[in-house]
């Protein structure tokens, strides 16, 4: 089963992208150990580091970092601006 | 009766008629203590536009109404919020709570603004003439934030 | 553009209309804060009245909301007071605050309502079934109007 | 000129009217002495010496003890309690 990666809002515009679906590297096991990896894939993803961006894990907010598995759908958020 | 509502919506919010909904309808309640805020003029912007996480958004905001309930025994908490785009002038969010005491109204309505800032999934873009930007996260609203989630701790202690 | 409205009347008050007057009025104002006070259900009460002193009482609301005005850098302020007779779940009072940050409004609502229930002359009277009976100022109300001035008065300091 | 003095709300219940309307005697200069003047007439009158109750002189709140003089409206007011 692939993972589904989302980047919001101002990430979306730093990776160019909205989303990427990849099957999950063997051995990488959280967020951490992800991001290491997408950076390996594109340096832009350096900005998904950052200690001020948040991740949201299959529909709820979760601390980072946070397990990951196959199936899973995580979204990598800049700081939130409502209100 | 007590009760929370949550709204997350392309659709113009009608302040008045939302305030209206709260007002009278509940004996037991002395107070209704409201905030609307609405997109200020600032140099060159057109609009803004404001994106979501659909279902976590409105979990969060859900989330942050209990809270405020549970710490203020509301008897009802209103969190109504716009995305999508808007004009200047426009109500972006609202925000109501009701309760048997003033005081209890107006914290829980602070509350739950300086909250859904920093806790609950917008992002915010602004669009000027010469293209767009997202908005930055202020540290006048963490701290805004953390002033609620300090003295809730304290209180706990 | 800033402005205060002070309304002391038998009319019943409108507070969605009200609100609605101060929302998407001024482009400079990030944020419009309101408090409504309405007759809340108490055992054997069948009707509140309220009793003023005819400019007296216009002229401290307007004391209030200019001082308000000035320390929170208000827009606009308003107070809409009624008298007479009214029901249970009738609303009492409208005070509401635009303000161009969330902080000042919210502040500046909750000042006026504490002060005018002090510091401009109103006295509420109880109808029940068996009688009528003044309602006697709280320690509690005199309290919240003293931390706000207390806290002016040491600012100014 | 005659002085006006007005009971309001519980003081009105109290002194059994809601004013009254005589010649300031002589000597009387503040609004102390006019209470206790006022007590002298009538027992029910200590009520309005209370330390609670405040006065309304000609259209304005007022002090204690505030100066009289012929022509005035003084209005004794128990601690206001709207909103």
């Amino acid at each position: 089963m692939p993972i589904t990666i989302r980047y919001m809002a101002a990430l979306r515009d730093r990776m160019g992208k909205s989303e990427d679906v990849m099957e999950l590297p063997s051995g990488i096991t959280d967020s951490d150990a992800l991001t290491a990896h997408l950076q390996d894939l594109d340096p832009a993803a350096h900005a998904l580091a950052h200690p001020s961006i948040r991740l949201i894990l299959n529909d709820a907010i979760a601390p980072r970092p946070s397990p990951i598995r196959s199936g899973d759908t995580l979204a990598f958020c800049p700081p939130f601006t409502g209100g | 009766m007590t009760g929370i509502s949550i709204t997350v919506s392309h659709e113009k919010i009608r302040a008045g008629a939302l305030l209206d909904q709260l007002t009278g309808a509940d004996p037991e309640c002395g107070g209704v203590a409201s905030f609307t805020g609405q997109v200020r003029l600032e140099p060159g912007l057109v609009a803004l536009e404001l994106e979501h996480y659909p279902a976590v958004t409105e979990n969060a905001l859900q989330a942050i109404a209990e809270t405020a309930t549970r710490q203020w025994s509301l008897h009802q908490a209103v969190i109504h919020h716009r995305v999508g785009r808007m004009e200047i002038g426009e109500t972006l969010v609202f925000v109501a709570a009701t309760a048997p005491h003033r005081r209890e109204a107006l914290d829980a309505v602070g509350y739950m603004i300086d909250l859904l800032k920093t806790e609950a999934p917008f992002w915010k873009q602004v669009h000027t003439k010469d293209g767009s930007h997202w908005v930055e996260a202020r540290d006048t609203d963490r701290e805004a934030a953390n002033y609620w989630t300090d003295q809730m701790t304290s209180e706990d202690a």
